[in-house]
């Protein structure tokens, strides 16, 4: 989905700042969201990773914008909870003393159509093009380089393809490849020459440049 | 989403906990391994990472084919470290690593990510103007240098081997590794420069 | 700039309520908002309604997102107000009794480098592409229709280009056109067949498609 | 942006308010002045229109050619008037209005827009899923109906000339501009039916 979470390039994001000394957690709710994350996936085994990610997605764009990292982590999480039938949304609610905002429903077409590639069709030196879907639902190749050629370096191993592992589609794994993209191609007139951008793209993502 | 209304994270947090143990779906005891797991993942490690490649040139060629093996050489290993890559700074080349659609990070050499590494401005920004972002974070680059921005959108996670220090010539593995900090191995910082007090 | 107010096709929102007889106002302080808003521009004649909609598009994102519209108008007003010089940051905390959240600062280069077009180049039933221009500061070509083309349907008067006069630009005024895109185009594989989307572009931001 | 630590949106007004009207930039009465503006700018403005377009052919044509002109015969113009454009639907052709980058409207014959015209949720979603968003708001258009979104990106202010409901024959100006709504001239709505009783 072109969601908020896509948020490679965009403008108006102001300082970074980087704490010293910085804890694992910064609160006892934290590890205990972390923990439910985690215990949510191996433990109670509702949902998979890409389930999740797609979860966080979902969530109310001001709500993602404005809530810290482990909030996000924990809505995703109990989103999944409710969606599969493991939790109600108003025991949440009534437990927590108010409104428990929830990530938004999946949406009705949220897989592109895009055929398996269970062998590698690329190999490093390659020129590839990412294709120029816009599937509403979880996708992992950002709106950024989408459209864009770019220069195989490295075919990784083959992972599980996650818009059809996020929406139970049937299982299929496909390589991945580190595509690098030059910056003045990505952003023009503002990228360095020498600069460049590598995305690690599922075969499926990609097409064949014609020489 | 009406802010006001909302229970509190605290609230909130607490009642999907209460919830799943109720309902015996988790136990307190999972809920606490899963805690304190993230305390054996730490930067400390990638650090003896590097100083060990930096001292070790067989080492050093076995991270660079097959980093996930080495790194298990160590001892490290676990989530989110299934396919670690090395990428080695040079004088011409530096690595950043970034994950602008969540915050993926390669757990058990980095450790679990830094609030600056997950925040919506690192995201947003260091894929379009990584110099910029960078010298805000202390790190000038020359133009001479070629930024290369490591988008972690797959499985793939990446740790950054910077540059061996100059005067460092014959310290030992654990001084180099206090050289590396957790924003050297993301490739927001170089390695630190030795302090005037020679560590052997 | 791509920032949060290029709103234009992203997902992941709700539902739109709709405010049965919804009064001009719902509270006191957003009629002197409004107010706030015009005076700054024909009494104290402090900024220009681009500099001002520009002002807006520069607030911290999250903060864009979650704010009522009127929150963003005083918000918009009061950061350029401080930049003028008319008012001081400092003073607006301390009359307010804490935090004044501002726009961030106008980026260094925010202006495409675009040559004036005083005679306008195109004509009803012309195919135009819109250019791929990506400037960081204020433009009007929304982002879901850049790199697209489209049919001009009419051609309006003339208008002062907003990217120069939002950042002190020479004066120019230019046609701007309506230019009607597909939606299927827009969105592939989402946009009913006979849908389409109408844009009204200034004539720097096109360029002709050869036929 | 810390939230918490914000001072109220009220404080924030008043702040602004009194540092202008203090030093004399402006006062007391111009604020009054632009506060009350608006309530001479409503959709019973554009209604009016657009039943004169009903029932006056010759009005109709003068309002396709120039709305501007024809909107300042009934007496509304204004800010964000200067360039009207009527666009009129057809049993083939529906239109909708939307400012996705901001919120523009045609002021003196729309109002100052609504809440939901200026929510993030209609900017983003008409002009990629018109259809859905027009049902979701209880317009549910046939397939056969072409939807024309139309994007107020530069100065034109658009207004729609909504279909003249049926068994509407003979009705005054009054009673036909009594069944255009502001969400119809915006586009997410039809004109209302009438009512059972007729109204002359």
């Amino acid at each position: 989905m072109d969601g908020i979470h896509d948020l490679g390039g965009m403008q108006g994001f102001g300082e970074i700042s980087v704490e010293a000394d910085e804890p694992i957690f910064h609160e006892p709710w934290q590890a205990t969201a972390f923990a439910l994350m985690f215990a949510s996936q191996v433990v109670v085994r509702s949902h998979n990773v890409d389930e999740y990610r797609h979860s966080i997605e979902r969530m109310n764009p001001a709500h993602y914008l404005q809530a810290d990292y482990y909030e996000r982590v924990l809505t995703g999480t109990a989103s999944l909870l409710v969606e599969k039938g493991h939790l109600s949304a108003e025991d949440l609610a009534a437990r927590a003393g108010g409104a428990f905002p929830l990530s938004r429903p999946v949406a009705s077409s949220p897989m592109a159509d895009l055929p398996p590639q269970p062998e590698p069709r690329f190999d490093v030196g390659d020129r590839v093009r990412v294709l120029t879907i816009k599937p509403a639902g979880h996708v992992r190749a950002p709106q950024f380089c989408r459209g864009h050629e770019g220069t195989v370096l490295h075919r990784a191993p083959k992972f599980g393809f996650p818009d059809a592992a996020a929406h139970g589609g049937s299982r299929r794994k496909e390589h991945t490849y580190h595509v690098e993209f030059a910056s003045r191609d990505l952003w023009p007139g503002e990228g360095g020459a020498k600069d460049s951008v590598v995305v690690d793209l599922w075969d499926s993502y990609l097409e064949a440049v014609k020489k | 989403m009406k802010k006001q209304n909302a229970a509190s994270i605290e609230q909130r947090t607490q009642a999907v906990r209460d919830a799943l143990v109720e309902q015996g779906l988790v136990t307190e005891s999972d809920l606490a391994t899963f805690a304190h797991m993230p305390e054996d993942w730490k930067p400390e490690n990638g650090a003896a990472v590097v100083a060990r490649a930096w001292t070790d040139p067989e080492f050093r060629q076995r991270l660079l084919a097959d980093a996930t093996a080495a790194c298990a050489e160590l001892g490290y290993k676990g989530p989110q470290g299934e396919y670690i890559v090395a990428l080695e700074d040079t004088p011409a080349q530096h690595n950043v690593i970034v994950c602008t659609q969540c915050s993926c990070t390669a757990w058990p050499v980095l450790g679990l990510p830094p609030d600056w590494y997950k925040s919506p401005e690192y995201r947003a920004r260091v894929v379009r103007e990584p110099r910029r972002v960078l010298k805000e974070m202390g790190l000038d680059l020359s133009p001479d240098i070629a930024v290369r921005v490591w988008e972690t959108s797959a499985e793939t996670r990446y740790m950054v081997i910077p540059l061996r220090p100059a005067g460092t010539e014959g310290f030992s593995e654990e001084a180099l590794a206090a050289l590396v900090s957790r924003e050297a191995l993301i490739g927001v910082a170089m390695a630190s420069q030795p302090t005037g007090q020679r560590v052997i």
